[in-house]
């Protein structure tokens, strides 16, 4: 019976639910508030994301017409839990996954692709041309920055000859320096391709406020959209832990947690205030051409090695 | 994505009214085939009778209603009239008047040219050089309000001369000021035209050869970035740029990075005259006497706005009230001149012509109905037509 | 990262030290910029030196500044001014050729949650008082245009 | 080629079409045409390759002082005698017509190209066709003035709301303001 109670709450206490939302609220401020100093500007208070959530929540959700209202309601819904569904695999807070078995980041990386495809879906749902359009540029870039994200995470695997998170971060933990050499191409292409799944600038195309507006959730107001933000949120944060348990040697406790993370959020947000917004098809181009060549060329060069018998 | 347009009725009922907009505009293309035949626009959605209010305000009552056209333009406007109600009188403003009223137009410049500059990479997504400018701007608008007495309408101006005396401290501010933002002008020329990202969105965008702009009457920065050499104050030289002549900025390439090099290098240009001016004013008193009654006549004033041409007709029938003020500001010229370049190209090329001239009002989505050759109307958001147009390319 | 020509992220070397500037944002109101001596404020008159002469009302563009005369050979006058119609241009205080009017620049924080306390009335003391006291009879008389 | 030498120029180009050229400033030349001449006249200078079309305005001359009586009848009639009226003073208060100025600026060198409408019948050739940007500019002479341009590109209004009456235009002198049109019926 305990087992139960431990595992609920693991589930919804500690390595899951609760922490995983409070800390995807803690980074989303500091992400603001790097990104503010950055160009010179104080940036948000401390609970500013909370305020935002709780004001978010609090407003009337409109359910606007010519929309499938279950859909329209159930999307968000679907893409939180999708958002955490992906961290009960990743060793949040330094501490040992919640729940583990071999294949899990495979799980992982398709649930955090949840919450870009719900995106697409509640845009494509209503009438209105501005989400339309932000849904066909979100799943466009869905497309194109999926294979080379997909292939920087498993290089790692490959290495560490597992698909299991916790064997890849203990091998991680062991070979750091090994990883750092052979695979700081999928290292860079795995930030990059993060900063792609969470649509932050430069890649902010699907949601480009001059051009249209707030893109695919522009119909979305109150809960949905409270939700949808939150969703990801959580992915930033599940992003960051999984890129620094792989490359960044391990998360053995919360303080090596968060020293990584937080130093991964700093390259993030100087990354953001860098560049100008990429046009969706420049996006596409630079995926599809830069990424996936370059992510296959790192897979072969560890074929090779591997085979080499070297590794 | 092909748009269901080509499949049936495809719609869409979105208005000029525009959350991400900053002024409504609204253009009309019809086609032929894939091929723009005619291409007009609806502007007028903050069209507030200005012209006719002037008819029944005292001359001096009209300065300060001009002055409110364009809030980035506001001292611009101001003196163009100034100047011309003064040719009517016949009275001409005292030289350290017209010094200053030269001082503080081209301190309007550097005011436009900033904010135009962020604007520009706040479109593009930069919003890094977004912030930065309008940060250094806020140095010369503070220059303007310890000069003036306010930071965005400064109403330095008065018929007949100045209300402004520029003393020793304010001098000194000005130097320290303009020393400060030419190092951050440079440092931009060195980021727009190094910064791979931004060239991407500038580099070969809306661009307007030099016969086009002839034959099209571009005027301004926009004349200028395609090596048209128009400037009214090298050209016609009015108030005090006889005594401190410009040198004229120009770029041949006619596409949105020229644009951006031409008003970089117009800044740097304004720094070397402001510390000229500074350095020279004449001596003497602020403003010359101005009867009420301005006698009968008509005079015609031009000055070179930040972002063109400026033109201005005046008409008095000897009254106390102008009889006739006629306005024409430089981005309906520059609107009705791109317009035209519009003909013969491809429905496909519409999104970076029009978003390449960056007027003075920016509405970024600009709704769009085209007429197709079979009768059929649509009309398409500025969203989907870009989407045609990258698709059409790919 | 400068590759030759080409280079990525142009703005790091700026960027990157913006990290240990003091930002630049002030947090009015609980940090004020200092406003430039100048700086054209709220209207102020002094009624000692004022003739009546009524060059500031016909001028003003948007009809902002109103003199009631209550006794032109004693000047004593009242001026009624309009916080919310002021363009700020400064016209008035450019045509007294008394120099009654001035505009302060420490009286700019002008905002108000009531409409009324736009309309201000300067002269002394007890003409203002008249002035409103009589104000305040024709409207409990009924409706007048004012 | 300093400005005099151009408005000397200019007006070498259109002396077969001048009706009245006057010099109100030295850096300005008005020339009166008729309304038949105007595209020819276009034509010579665009063929010269003499400066640019910087704006057009629309002028209302009621044949009334607008300050002082309200908008007395315009009488028609001794309107029409003049059929194709050109000999007129640049007085203001000629008899009543409309008249459009063309401005064309070559450097410091203004030339306007003057042509006078009778109110009742204002048509104006387009410059469309020799000068593709003229269409705003004459579009507004259109819906703020009443001019009638043929050829004018599109009939949809440029800067009027869709709701403003036909029929009634703005700038000219005998327009108070909307309520005042409604009452008194709406003159012409």
């Amino acid at each position: 019976m305990n087992e139960f109670v431990l595992a609920l709450a693991a589930l919804m206490i500690f390595p899951g639910g609760a922490f995983v939302l409070a800390s995807g609220l803690a980074f989303e401020w500091i992400d603001r508030k790097l990104v503010a100093r950055l160009q010179n500007r104080l940036g948000p208070r401390w609970f500013q994301p909370l305020a935002d959530l709780v004001k978010l929540l609090a407003k009337e959700e409109i359910v606007p017409d010519g929309v499938h209202a279950g859909l329209f309601k159930g999307l968000p819904v679907v893409a939180l839990a999708g958002a955490l569904t992906a961290g009960l695999y990743v060793p949040i807070a330094g501490v040992a996954p919640a729940f583990s078995f071999p294949g899990d980041l495979v799980v992982t990386i398709y649930c955090l692709s949840v919450l870009t495809l719900c995106t697409g879906l509640a845009g494509t749902n209503t009438l209105d041309r501005f989400s339309f359009v932000g849904a066909i540029r979100t799943l466009t870039q869905l497309f194109s920055y999926e294979a080379p994200f997909l292939l920087a995470l498993l290089s790692p695997a490959i290495l560490a000859g597992s698909w299991q998170i916790a064997e890849i971060q203990e091998y991680a933990q062991q070979h750091t320096l090994l990883i750092l050499l052979t695979l700081p191409v999928s290292f860079a292409i795995a930030i990059i391709g993060l900063m792609g799944k969470l649509e932050l600038p430069p890649f902010d195309a699907p949601e480009a406020e001059t051009e249209i507006v707030a893109g695919a959730l522009t119909e979305y107001s109150g809960r949905g959209y409270a939700l949808f933000r939150l969703g990801r949120d959580v992915e930033l944060v599940i992003g960051l832990t999984l890129i620094s348990a792989f490359f960044l040697g391990g998360l053995a406790n919360p303080i090596e947690f968060l020293l990584k993370t937080l130093g991964l959020l700093v390259v993030v947000a100087l990354l953001q205030a860098l560049f100008a917004r990429l046009r969706i098809d420049q996006t596409v181009g630079m995926w599809w051409r830069v990424g996936a060549a370059l992510g296959l060329l790192q897979i072969l060069l560890l074929v090779i090695l591997k085979g080499l018998g070297l590794l | 994505m092909e748009p269901a347009a080509k499949s049936g009725k495809f719609s869409i009922p979105i208005g000029p009214q525009h959350p991400a907009l900053k002024e409504p505009g609204h253009f009309e293309f019809s086609l032929e085939g894939e091929i723009v035949t005619s291409a007009t626009a609806r502007l007028g959605y903050v069209h507030r009778g200005i012209e006719k209010a002037c008819e029944n305000r005292t001359w001096i009552q009209n300065l300060y209603l001009l002055e409110r056209i364009c809030g980035i333009c506001s001292h611009i406007h101001a003196l163009a009239y100034a100047l011309g109600v003064e040719k009517l009188a016949g009275v001409t403003a005292p030289p350290r008047a017209q010094a200053i009223r030269t001082l503080v137009a081209e301190m309007e410049r550097i005011h436009s040219h900033l904010l135009w500059l962020g604007v520009a990479a706040h479109e593009a997504g930069f919003d890094t050089l977004f912030m930065y400018s309008w940060r250094d701007r806020e140095t010369v608008m503070d220059l303007l309000e310890g000069l003036c007495g306010s930071r965005v309408h400064y109403s330095a101006n008065t018929l007949g001369g100045v209300k402004c005396d520029v003393s020793p401290r304010h001098s000194e501010a000005i130097h320290r000021g303009v020393d400060f933002l030419e190092g951050r002008t440079r440092y931009y020329m060195d980021v727009v035209t190094h910064d791979e990202t931004l060239l991407g969105r500038t580099r070969g965008v809306g661009t307007m050869s030099l016969d086009q702009a002839v034959a099209l009457g571009a005027i301004g920065t926009t004349a200028r970035a395609s090596g048209l050499a128009r400037d009214i104050r090298v050209e016609a030289p009015y108030a005090a740029y006889p005594d401190f002549p410009v040198r004229i900025s120009l770029e041949t390439t006619g596409d949105l990075l020229a644009r951006f090099l031409v008003r970089l290098n117009e800044l740097l240009e304004t720094y070397r005259l402001i510390r000229l001016i500074v350095d020279h004013l004449p001596e003497g008193e602020l403003q010359a006497r101005i009867p009420r009654r301005i006698p009968e006549g008509e005079a015609i004033s031009r000055v070179e706005a930040p972002r063109g041409e400026l033109f201005y007709f005046l008409r008095s029938s000897g009254s106390d009230k102008p009889d006739r003020i006629k306005v024409r500001t430089p981005s309906i010229c520059n609107w009705s001149s791109v317009l035209v370049t519009a003909i013969g190209h491809k429905l496909a090329d519409m999104p970076m012509l029009l978003a390449g001239i960056d007027p003075c009002f920016s509405c970024s989505d600009r709704s769009v109905r085209i007429h197709k050759k079979d009768g059929e109307v649509e009309q398409w958001s500025w969203e989907i037509l870009r989407q045609y147009g990258i698709d059409y390319y790919r | 990262m400068r590759f030759g020509s080409k280079s990525i992220g142009a703005m790091f070397g700026e960027v990157a030290g913006a990290l240990f500037k003091k930002p630049v944002t002030e947090q009015y109101p609980f940090e004020r910029r200092p406003v430039q001596d100048g700086y054209r404020g709220r209207l102020v008159y002094d009624p000692t030196k004022c003739v009546g002469c009524q060059l500031c009302v016909k001028d003003c563009p948007s009809e902002a500044i109103h003199l009631i005369i209550l006794d032109k050979s004693a000047k004593r006058f009242v001026i009624r001014y309009h916080v919310d119609r002021c363009t700020y241009c400064g016209q008035c205080v450019e045509n007294c050729r008394f120099d009654c009017l001035s505009m302060s620049s420490d009286l700019w924080e002008l905002a108000s949650t009531d409409k009324d306390s736009f309309t201000l009335y300067f002269g002394s003391e007890e003409d203002v008082k008249l002035v409103l006291s009589k104000a305040a009879a024709r409207i409990a008389m009924g409706p007048s245009e004012d | 080629m300093d400005t005099v030498s151009s408005l000397h120029q200019a007006q070498e180009l259109l002396i077969p079409y001048t009706v009245v050229a006057t010099h109100p400033s030295p850096d300005r030349l008005d020339i009166v045409l008729r309304t038949r001449n105007l595209l020819p006249a276009v034509q010579a200078l665009q063929a010269a390759q003499w400066g640019y079309l910087s704006a057009i305005t629309g002028l209302d001359h009621p044949g009334f002082d607008p300050t002082e009586a309200k908008s007395q009848p315009v009488e028609e009639k001794k309107w029409d005698r003049l059929a194709d009226p050109y000999i007129q003073n640049v007085g203001v208060f000629s008899t009543p017509h409309l008249e459009a100025l063309y401005h064309f600026c070559q450097g410091a060198a203004i030339l306007t190209l003057r042509v006078k409408v009778p109110r009742t019948k204002p048509v104006l050739p387009s410059l469309c066709p020799l000068i593709p940007y003229a269409t705003l500019y004459e579009r507004e002479l259109v819906e703020m003035m009443g001019f009638e341009v043929n050829g004018a590109s599109s009939g949809e209004r440029f800067i009027l709301p869709e709701d403003w009456p036909d029929g009634v235009y703005p700038l000219r002198k005998d327009f108070e303001s909307l309520e005042s049109q409604a009452s008194s019926g709406g003159s012409s």
